[in-house]
Order: structure tokens, then C-alpha cells, then sequence
């Protein structure tokens, strides 16, 4: 009997698996196709597609870039990539301004390469160089930048708290300037952040919330422990909330647009929830998205005491086991997801929103950019390329 | 001008605030708390706020980064840890992790301290947790020329600073959380520390800078906030005994004035008397910077062992006295 | 000009002083004139309004007691009375059984009465012996009886997460057994309680959150701190949320029965909003009701020192500290209001549930168990009546 | 049996959950943190959830008052920062609150540390701060068998235990947080305390006593966590140029090990060596117990004296490390 279940769980767990395997050999036609461009420097003001389409070519580039780099050996600690979000990143960025301020999470590079940051110093930091943005002692979740008013931090939460507090500022020093807050779904259960949409209504603070949805909050899938709908948890808060898909640029720059126009006119804080994705799991070297880069090694550490401990006496009933056997499957097999569909990569969906000329200009271009920035900083912190 | 401690805090506060328009005020209640300084700067100034202390001290840390100069409130500085968040990960790292290129120039008053029986959740003095986050500095004024004094300081700081004030000296906050205008209660005020002279405007007092309140060769006692004026009588006390006692008022907990409590350790023997917590604290960081310095005399301290009893007579065991700090002298004079 | 702006705000101030003044003689009639009673045991699984009454009367009757001990000096520290929720706290408290927890905030008395607590040992606590319910160590604010699995709490919001607890270890140990939480409308802004609706709904646990909207926080009007409207806020979580006058006993009654039974049968959290008063300031002594009771000295005391920082320069323009100075006096006005109003008192709207008589009779009845713990408790104490 | 020291913790658990059905386990991604013991012992007693660690802290206290033993998660210590008011005011408190009525047997699991380059606000240690609040054991294990006997304890304990596992030591959370599977990156694991024997089931290991890893005569160095492995690299080196050291493990921060500390003073040299912040934490502590003591001999400390940087060489300076105490013990040795 105990064979049996055992059996009956295992089975459960491969069938994830390997179907999910399957999945995987539809991967390699995407993002990694752009890499040629378009030379049309795109308006500030206006905020023409082929700005948003090189800014986000900017920042997903930018992320590969940091993850060889990581790859290398070069980045150390937990190196989460904005590779999905840069839709998001790109439609806020290009309504910033000078005196504006952003706080930002764990995936904070998209939106400073969008807001236009030199790439060095960020590069230098993240290697570790004294000659750094912060000289070092930063690292990826801190990122700061005073003449951007760009702050990071690695609490979840925090940056809602941060953002009012520049909100504030603005009010007072800066009329007109803004403080824009992201931050991912997961956050939206963290105390701070439920409190901070409250204290930016009530003193009507020029904030705009961010939340960025990629529907996972490490291996965890937010829906499970999220209660209701997001936007109507901001609405409660007497506030307006947009729902936007994330992954087209096109969208979220309108409704940035708005909500930051709001904010400049003293009209107060709104609340914006983008729906993204995850493309490159929560950090580098994710292990649930390892199995599927190694599934045999993985799978071969990962089974043996899993199935050990799903049929050892005593502990929960048959059926118990198997829901969470069944629970930890589908995770690792639904973590894959983002990254194995084209429908699920803001650049892919972009594409067509320029024409083809153009596009493969910038994507030269930036390609070039990157390339010299990584360069560069490779050359002044004393490593080779 | 002779004014109470409350008042000396407010004085400079005020001064500061006429001065420098860039000095905000936000907390619970700022309104009626703070109500001269709201009739004075107006509600652009003195902003009340809901009771979400991790949201508006979070909040403190981006406006100090964003160029303003914020005095934040937390009430009693027991409430402190909803948001320990702001303080232990950003307001003290921030200076760092940007390589020293961004700094918060925030000042956060909270009130602490016992001896009015509120119990251990409202009469906390944590000076020695907060101190145990490097990055912070942490005042605690004992009489009205140091309250006024420090609290320029602290609003003239680069880096943020937590304001600590006694309930025992504060007027207000003894009357409203103690004595609600009853007259058949007592606590034991220190007088010199209640009431006293301050300047208009009020004189700088550096932090990190002790005072000796008391010359003498053959006992220390060091201390902070309410317990220096234990410490006070006690000596007094060991006077009539011909024992001569220095007293240290340290005013700031971090960053510790070292070449004092070295200075004050000359006697050979050491009281530490923190009215916070015993361990992992205050008198434990003296022992080690005595220790490191070569120092060999003897040693002890008075504090308080757990949580703070509610009922007066309990309390009033568990607090630092005049007795037992009287009674720790004693067996450290070997008497 | 300065002195003319001074006297404008000055005005403005005495003005409410005065209005306020005048209302203080429409007191003097409701509450006290309960006194005599009824003689019906009222019947706890049917929840007789004799029962309710009964209850009120005991927590109203207690809290008063407590308050003349506390004027004789005999309780230290902040004392928060529950007067003006009386109706709350005896219609949850009719529907709770062994096993039930309650997690209480400061004003944590009239639950613990209605519970059904032994009283003698509560006011031995507040007086501070050693044979109190806690030994003398917790006092009003840390109340604690394990048998009746109650706890109170001194921290805004703390309730949320410790009913939470209490549930969880029903639903695994007591089935069919609930937590009801009590907390203000203040910390409905305290992210601790929001984070706790979220997490009650995902882990479906059998909690009922009780909001009591007295509409203060200290000297805040909540209103002015709080964005939107508090149930929404709670169903936002996909919850359900009802609004109770929770000075009417049976209405608040009728909702607990239905948000308690909810919870026994497995189907998870509700809120509860229900309006109520605060009759008796925020604790005793509070100093914004004290200038209803000692006029005179009082704006003597307050009044110069705001004069005199309202025109000192520099400062704010002239508008603005008249705003400023107009919402001192408001809320000092508005602050007594409850306690002047029979409307506002749930003993005076109730005593039309039950006949004239009976009222009586319990009225009497509860006077003097009141009587007897208080004597009894002087004396276990070494104290005099 | 020989075990990683992330195995060991979870032999104990399991060991324990299979024998008391009382404990639960709650946390951020529980159940693929722990899927073993997810897949064992079901949904109902390992309880994924949201990243509202104030709520499930707290929640943590009461479920224990109620009559479960759950251990509760939250992934890195510093995160503790945001549920603080669960510790400070709630879990420590109800104990002396309810005049010893009611007690809170709650197990407080945070990962610890830093040596993989993560930076301040994710490699903090903590136990000095979580040892200033009165009322809560704290363990910092430094190799298996300790690790599954004091996990054994901690769930046998009648009050709050925080129970903290070093990353250096944990191989999952070193790979999660640090390597990411990578081949080409280095940390420095100290060999015998990320992997050792332990006896199934688990030995129990006593809360609040040290452990003498080696005796000697010279000098002392008494420390915690990964930094013991430090001072026996160091005491290696020392042996070579023939000063004999004694290296005391405290195993637990609170309580201390009085008894022990004082014992392993006796060479009259001590240098205490925290990876925590070195001032008002745990060296502070150990200083006043042997200056209260009457020890009179030489004391020295290496620790972390501010925010952790960074990069890994930034980092390696910040961080006790062999040469820094190697260092330390040359000038105490006076040689
Ligand atoms: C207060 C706190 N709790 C837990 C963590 C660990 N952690 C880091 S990222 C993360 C998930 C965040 O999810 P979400 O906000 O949705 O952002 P995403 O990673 O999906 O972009 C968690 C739990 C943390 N950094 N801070
Ligand atoms: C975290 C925290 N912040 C502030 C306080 C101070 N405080 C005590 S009661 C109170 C007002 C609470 O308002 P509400 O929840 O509406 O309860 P009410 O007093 O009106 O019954 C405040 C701010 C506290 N005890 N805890
Ligand atoms: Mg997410
Ligand atoms: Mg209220």
C-alpha cells in the first residue's frame, strides 16, 4: 500500500515534469532574435513607440548583459533580473521628468536604464568596484542615485513607504514633480505598503503605485495567498485603479500618462497594477527553474528524499501527500512558463508596433550601447572582457 | 528662562522651525501634541498622521532624502517596532549603501521611559536596541538646557538621529499617561531634571558629548536620561558616608563619548546604571570600551532584569533607585 | 495686523469653547438614572434581551468602577475605558463557548466582563496586587486569562494577528471553535490588521474581525486619517463586511450570531464595522475632555501659549494658521460631544428592549455584584472601601 | 550518520513532528523550502504564506498560547525588522504579563550571516539586537549536531526561541542566495560546520550552554556561529608559534552560558569574535559579565562595525575573518 502511494505520487510529479520538458523545445525564437535597429532617436515629450521600443530593448539588453556577467562569477549575492517587466519600466520612465523621484524593489535595473541612469557606474557597482554607484557597497538591491531621486531597496515593501516620503518632498520643494512606487504583486500583502496607500490618499500625496504582477512571489504563486483583486484593494483606499497589461508598452505609457498627470496637477495618488511576467525565474539560478535547465541532475537530488519522506510513517493521510506533492510539481513546472512563450515577452508583443527597418536599427544600436557600457566597465574596474 | 523640560524641547524646536523652512513635523495626534508649533507653522507643517508608523517612518527616511528636514513622531518608543523596518534597514543603511553619497537627515522623538506604571509595552527606554543598529545616533536628555541643546543638534544632524524623551520629565506626557490631572498620585520627578534655565535661542549641545554632573575619586557612576538623577542622590547619600562619587550623564547613547567614561573610570570603580534593559545593552558596550581600554577596577551595573512590572511597588523593584544604586556602590566600595 | 489676525483666532477658538460650553447642560439625564433592575437570568444560547441588558449593565457598571478607583489613585497608569461599547462587547460575547478565544485591544474590560471572567481578580489586577489576574504584571492594557483564552494587547492593531493565531490553533485543535478580534477604526490603518484580513481569508480561518468605530484615535477624528470606507476596505480582501449601530445591542447581536456561526461552520473570516461612542474620552484624564470639566484652569493653561505662537513671525501665512487653529478647537469641541449625548449611549437606546421592570431589577442586581467585587477586592488587597 | 547541516535541522524536525502532531510549520514558500517534510507531513501542518510577516509573526504567538508548538519562518533574519512588534511587544512580554500564567513556546526560524556578497540588508546576524529583548532564547548553532540538537530543544522549549541558521552553514540557502548553482564563485565554508554526524533520532542539545571546542592556555576566544570556525583557523596559526588557545562555542546567545564564559576567561586573555555588530551586542554583554565577574585580565573584540558592503572584498574586510583575528590575538599576546 504504502508502495502504492508512493508510486501514485511519484507518477503525479513526473507527469509535471515531463511535460513541461516537452514544452521546452519551443523556447529559442524570441527575444534572442532582436538584435539589429532602428536610428530614430525617439522624443521625450511625445513618446513615440520607437523611444519605448529602444528603451525597452535598453533594458532588457542591459539585464542579459548583468546576467553573463553573473554567469561569470563577476556579480555575487541574489541577482534578480527585470527580464519581463521592461514594458512597465520604459511606459513610467518616459513621462519622468527632472525632480521627479522613483523608488523601486529587488528588479531595479529596467527602471533606471529606462530613466536614462549611465549604465557604468551601475555596471561598476554591480561588480563590485569601488568606482561604483555607491562605490561598492550597494550592490543590485541597493541602487542609489540622488540626482535622480532613484532609491532601491531589498525589503519587500519598503519602497511604498520611501515613495511618499519623496512624494512629500515634491509637495513641498518641487511642485509638479512626482514620485513614482514599484513594486511586485507579492507586496501588495506586506503591511507597509497596504498603509502607505491609505497615508498617500489622505494627504493626497503626487505618488503613483506601481504593482508589478508576474503572478509569483519567490516559489510562490501569489494567488494563493492573495485575497481578492488588487485593484479593488487600492480602490478601497478611495483612490483610482487602472488594471493594464504590462507587457505592451503601448498601454501602460497611456495609463502612465495619465495617472502621472494626475499626480503633477496635485490631484493626488492613484494606483496602477500591470500584469508582467517572470521570463528569468526570481533570481539567477532559481532552482525551480534549474530543473529545467539541468533536469536530470536535479530531478535525480530532488526525488529520492522527496518520495523517502511522502510515504514515511507516520505523518499526514494518502491524500494529504499527495496534494502537496502535487503542489510542489506544479510549481516547478508552471516556473518555467513565462520564459517558454512568446505571448508572455513584452519585446516579442512590441514588435510590431514599429516598423521592421526601425526596429533592427535600434536593437544595433542599443546592442552597441551595452556592449561599450560592458566594455567600458569591465576596462575601469581592471577585468578582462 | 526657566522652563520645563517639555518646554526646552519646544523652544528649540520652534527656533529651528523659524529659522529653517525645510523642518517638517509628522506623527499621531502632531496637532493637539504640538498644538503652539501647528498655531504657529501651520498644518502644511505639522501634519497629523493615521496610525501607520511603518508607512509615515518609511515615509520620514525619503522626505529627509528628498531635501526636507522631517521630525517624525512615534509616541512612546515602545511603538517603534511596527516599524523597525524604516530604522534597521533603510534609515541606517541608506548613508552606506550609497557609498556615502545620500544621507537622512531625519529626527525621530519618540517618548520612553518608566515610573508611572503603564507597564513593559509603554515604558520601554530601548536606547540600547536602537543603539545596536550602526548608523543611527540615539540622544537622551536629562534636564531642559540638554533637551533643548540636543534637539538643535539632532535637526542640524546630517544623519538620523532618535530623540528620546523621558515621560518622567516630560510634563505633558507624565500628566496625560500618568497623572490624567489627578492630584492623589506621586511619581518620583527629578526636580533639576523637570525644570531649568535654558537660553533664548537655546545653546547647542553636541552628540556625542557627556557631562560630568559631579566631580569625585572614589566611585563612577554612568548613566543616561532619569537615572543620572538617581545616581545624583545617591552619591549624595554616600557623601555623608565620605565616599566621593562622579557622576557621568552621557547624553547620547551612540555614538558613546569613550574618552569620558574612560576619564570618568579613574575612581577604579564603575556603576553603569541604564534604566533600559540590563543586557545586551547600554551598560554591557561601557564594559566592553572600558575593558578594551586597559581599564581593570571594579565593575557593576544597575538595570532592569525583564519586563516592566504594571503595579507601582513591582515597578518601582524593577527601575533602577536611588536604593539599589545606593546598595551597588556599597558593595562595590567593599562597605 | 498681527494682533488683528491674533484676535480673529482667537475668536474662532472661543467661539467653539462657548457653543460647546452650552451643550454641557444638556447632560446630566441618561446613563446615571440606570440603577435599579430585573430579575430574569437571561438565558445564554437564546440570547434574551434581559441577557444583553444584563451584560451591559455589568461591563457599564464595571468600567465606572473602575473609574472611581482610578480618580481614588488606586490604578495607575492610562486607563481606557470601554464606556460606549458596551452593546459590542455584550452581543459577541452572548455567542461565545468554551474553547472561543477573544483578542483584545485597550479597552479591553467590557469584553472580559461580558465573557463571563470572574471580576475580582481583574480589579485586583488594575490595583496592582500580586493576587490579581496577572500577578500584578499585565495590568488594564495586558489582560490575560488563559482558561477563557483571552488576551489584550496595548499595541494598535495587535489583536489582528493574535486572533489570527488563536483561530488557527482552533481550527487544528477545536474544531467548530472561533476567535473574535475587537480593535478600533484607528488601527484600521495599522498594517499589521490588514495584513491579518488578508492572511485570515487565504488560511480561511475562523476569525471574526469587530471594528468598533468610536470615530477617534486619541484627538484624531479618524475620518480625516482614514481614505475610504472601512467595510469596502475589508471586503476588499473577499470577505464579507457588514455595518452594525453598534449601540444597538440587538442589531449587533443579530450580526454576531451570523458572522460566529459563519466561522463555526468552516466558512471563514468576516468583519464587522460597527459604530459606536466614546463616551469617556480616550482614557481618563484625557486632557481634551478635562477642559469640559475644569474650563476655566484649562484655557488658561492652553490658551496664551497658542496666542502667542498663532502671530509670532515668521511662520505660516495667515490662513493658514487660522485653519489650524479652527481645528484645535474643533476637535477639543467635538471631543465631549459623545458623552453628552443620550443618542449616543447604548445603555439609554436600549432600555426600551426589555420591560420597565425587569430593567430595574437587573439594574439593582448588577449594582451590587458590582459593589461586591469591588468591596471584595479592596479587601483580598489590604485596602480601604 | 553523516549529514549537511541543513540535513540535520531537518532530521530533528522531523523527528519531532512525527512524534508531536502539535507542531506546525508557516512561512514564505514553505512548502517547497521544506517539501520534504511538506510531502510527509501534508498541507494542513506546513503552511505556505503571504509576505505579511507582522501578521504571521503574530499570528505565530497566539497559536502557540492556543496549544500548538509552531515554528514559524521568516526567511533572513533582517526581515524580522518588519514583524518586530511580534517580538518586542507580544511574544517576550505575555509570559511576565500574565504573572507567569500563560507562556508562548513559539520556534522563530530566520537564516543568518553573510559571506556571499548580499549586502547589508540581507546577511545581518541580529542575535545582539534579538538578545536585547528580554524574554527570548537565542540559538546560532555551528555545526550539525548542534543544529539538530538545538532544533530538538528549541521545540521542547517553554518560551519564544529564536533559532537562527547561519547561510555559510546551509548549503540550500548558500546556493539559493549566493551560488545560484554557479561553479566559479567561492565562500569561504568552514568544512566542519557545514556538515558533521548526528545520531538518529538527534541528540538533544541544551539551551544556554557553550561548548569548549578546543582548551588551551594562552588566550581565549569565545564566539558564535560561523566566526567559531574562524577562531579555530586562528588558533591553528597561533599553535604554530606555540601559544596554546582555548575556543569557547556559546551555541546560545540568551541565555548566556555565564558559567562557561567565565570559566574559559581564565588564560586572562579573551578576545571575543562576532560577525554581528560589534557594538552594544553580544561582546558588550560578554564584557560586562566577566567585568562584573572580577575578571581582570586582557579583553579584546573583533566584530562588524557597521553596514555590511557589498562587494565580496569590501565585504572580507568587514566581516571577522582568520587574519583579523589572528591579528587581534598577536596584540592581546603582546608578541
Ligand atoms: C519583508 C521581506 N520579506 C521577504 C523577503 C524575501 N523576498 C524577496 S523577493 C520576494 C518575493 C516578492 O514578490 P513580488 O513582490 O511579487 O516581487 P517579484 O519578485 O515577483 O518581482 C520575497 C518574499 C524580503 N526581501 N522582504
Ligand atoms: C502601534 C501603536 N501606535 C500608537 C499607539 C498609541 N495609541 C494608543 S490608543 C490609540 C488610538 C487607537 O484608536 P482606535 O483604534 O480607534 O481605538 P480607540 O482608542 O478609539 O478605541 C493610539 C494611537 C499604540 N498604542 N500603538
Ligand atoms: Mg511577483
Ligand atoms: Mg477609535
Amino acid at each position: 500500500m504504502i508502495l502504492l502511494v508512493g508510486g501514485r505520487l511519484g507518477l503525479v510529479f513526473f507527469l509535471h515534469m515531463s511535460l513541461h520538458m516537452a514544452q521546452r523545445f519551443c523556447y529559442l525564437s524570441s527575444v534572442k532574435t532582436i538584435s539589429k535597429g532602428d536610428h530614430m532617436q525617439g522624443e521625450r515629450k511625445e513618446v513615440q513607440p520607437e523611444y519605448l521600443y529602444r528603451q525597452m530593448v535598453r533594458a532588457r539588453r542591459f539585464e542579459e548583459a548583468l546576467a553573463s556577467l553573473w554567469r561569470r562569477g563577476l556579480i555575487s549575492g541574489e541577482l534578480h533580473l527585470g527580464t519581463g517587466e521592461e514594458a512597465i519600466a520604459a511606459g513610467f520612465a518616459a513621462h519622468l521628468e527632472d525632480g521627479d523621484a522613483i523608488a523601486l524593489d529587488h528588479r531595479s535595473t529596467p527602471p533606471l536604464v529606462c530613466r536614462g541612469l549611465p549604465l557604468e557606474p551601475i555596471i561598476l557597482e554591480l561588480i563590485g568596484s569601488e568606482k561604483g554607484l555607491c562605490s561598492g557597497w550597494g550592490g543590485h538591491m541597493h541602487l542609489f542615485s540622488r540626482d535622480f531621486l532613484a532609491a532601491s531597496s531589498g525589503i519587500v515593501g519598503s519602497s511604498a513607504p520611501l515613495a511618499l516620503g519623496f512624494a512629500l518632498a515634491n509637495k513641498h520643494l518641487r511642485q509638479g514633480k512626482v514620485a513614482v512606487c514599484f513594486f511586485g504583486e507579492g507586496a501588495m500583502n506586506q503591511g507597509m505598503v497596504l498603509e502607505s496607500l491609505n497615508l498617500a490618499r489622505v494627504w493626497k500625496l503626487p505618488v503613483i503605485f506601481v504593482c508589478k504582477d508576474n503572478r509569483w512571489a519567490i516559489t510562490t504563486r501569489s494567488k494563493n495567498v492573495t485575497a481578492g483583486c488588487l485593484t479593488k484593494r487600492a480602490r478601497a483606499y478611495d483612490m483610482p485603479a487602472w488594471k493594464v497589461n504590462g507587457l505592451r508598452v503601448d498601454d501602460v505609457c497611456k495609463t502612465a500618462k495619465r495617472a502621472i498627470e494626475r499626480a503633477r496637477e496635485g490631484r493626488g495618488p492613484s494606483f496602477v497594477l500591470a500584469r508582467c511576467s517572470r521570463i528569468d525565474g526570481h533570481f539567477l539560478g532559481d532552482p525551480l527553474f534549474r530543473i529545467f535547465e539541468e533536469p536530470l541532475e536535479q530531478v535525480k537530488t530532488i526525488t529520492p528524499p522527496l518520495i523517502r519522506s511522502a510515504i514515511a510513517k507516520p505523518g499526514a493521510p494518502s491524500g494529504a501527500r499527495a496534494r502537496a506533492l502535487f503542489c510542489i510539481s506544479k510549481a516547478i513546472a508552471l516556473a518555467g512558463a513565462d520564459k517558454l512563450k512568446n505571448f508572455k515577452d513584452p519585446l516579442f508583443i512590441s514588435k510590431n508596433l514599429i516598423l521592421e527597418e526601425k526596429r533592427l536599427e535600434i536593437e544595433r544600436e542599443v546592442f552597441e550601447e551595452i556592449e561599450k557600457a560592458v566594455r567600458t566597465s569591465l576596462e575601469v574596474a581592471g577585468l578582462k572582457r | 528662562m526657566r522652563v520645563s523640560f517639555a518646554t526646552a524641547i519646544e523652544k528649540a524646536i520652534e527656533h529651528a522651525m523659524a529659522e529653517d523652512e525645510r523642518i517638517i513635523i509628522f506623527g499621531e495626534d502632531v496637532h493637539l501634541l504640538r498644538n503652539n508649533l501647528y498655531a504657529r507653522f501651520g498644518p502644511e507643517r505639522i501634519i497629523p498622521a493615521p496610525i501607520s508608523e511603518s508607512a509615515f517612518l518609511g515615509a520620514a527616511v525619503g522626505v529627509a532624502m528628498a531635501g526636507l528636514k522631517p521630525i517624525v513622531e512615534i509616541m512612546l518608543v515602545d511603538f517603534i517596532a511596527v516599524a523597525f523596518d524604516a530604522l534597521l534597514n533603510q534609515a541606517s543603511k541608506v548613508k552606506a549603501f550609497s557609498g556615502g553619497k545620500w544621507n537622512v537627515p531625519v529626527v525621530i522623538r519618540c517618548s520612553c521611559g518608566g515610573g508611572y506604571g503603564d507597564a513593559g509595552q509603554h515604558e520601554q527606554c530601548l536606547w540600547g536596541l536602537i543603539s545596536s543598529v550602526p548608523g543611527i545616533s540615539v540622544v537622551v536628555p536629562s534636564n531642559p538646557p540638554d533637551a533643548a541643546g540636543l534637539m538643535l543638534s539632532a535637526l542640524n544632524a546630517e544623519d538620523p538621529v532618535v530623540y528620546l524623551e523621558h515621560k518622567l520629565l516630560s510634563e505633558y506626557w507624565l500628566d496625560y499617561l500618568g497623572a490624567g490631572g489627578r492630584k492623589n498620585v506621586a511619581f518620583d520627578i527629578p526636580e533639576s531634571g523637570a525644570s531649568g534655565e535654558i537660553e533664548i535661542p537655546p545653546k547647542n549641545v553636541a552628540i556625542g558629548k557627556a557631562s560630568f554632573l559631579r566631580e569625585g575619586s572614589d566611585i563612577t557612576f554612568i548613566s543616561i536620561g532619569v537615572s543620572v538623577h538617581r545616581c545624583l542622590e545617591a552619591s549624595k547619600a554616600l557623601e555623608r558616608e565620605d565616599a566621593s562619587s562622579c557622576v557621568l550623564d552621557l547624553r547620547t547613547a551612540t555614538p558613546l563619548d569613550k574618552e569620558s567614561i574612560l576619564e570618568a573610570s579613574r575612581t577604579g570603580r564603575v556603576v553603569v546604571v541604564d534604566e533600559d534593559y540590563l543586557s545586551f545593552g547600554l551598560s554591557g558596550e561601557i564594559a566592553a570600551v572600558l575593558s578594551e581600554s586597559g581599564y581593570r577596577g571594579a565593575f557593576t551595573r544597575v538595570g532592569n532584569t525583564g519586563v516592566i512590572p504594571y503595579a507601582r511597588h513591582l515597578e518601582d523593584r524593577a527601575l533602577p533607585s536611588v536604593d539599589s544604586i545606593y546598595e551597588a556602590a556599597k558593595k562595590i566600595l567593599g562597605t
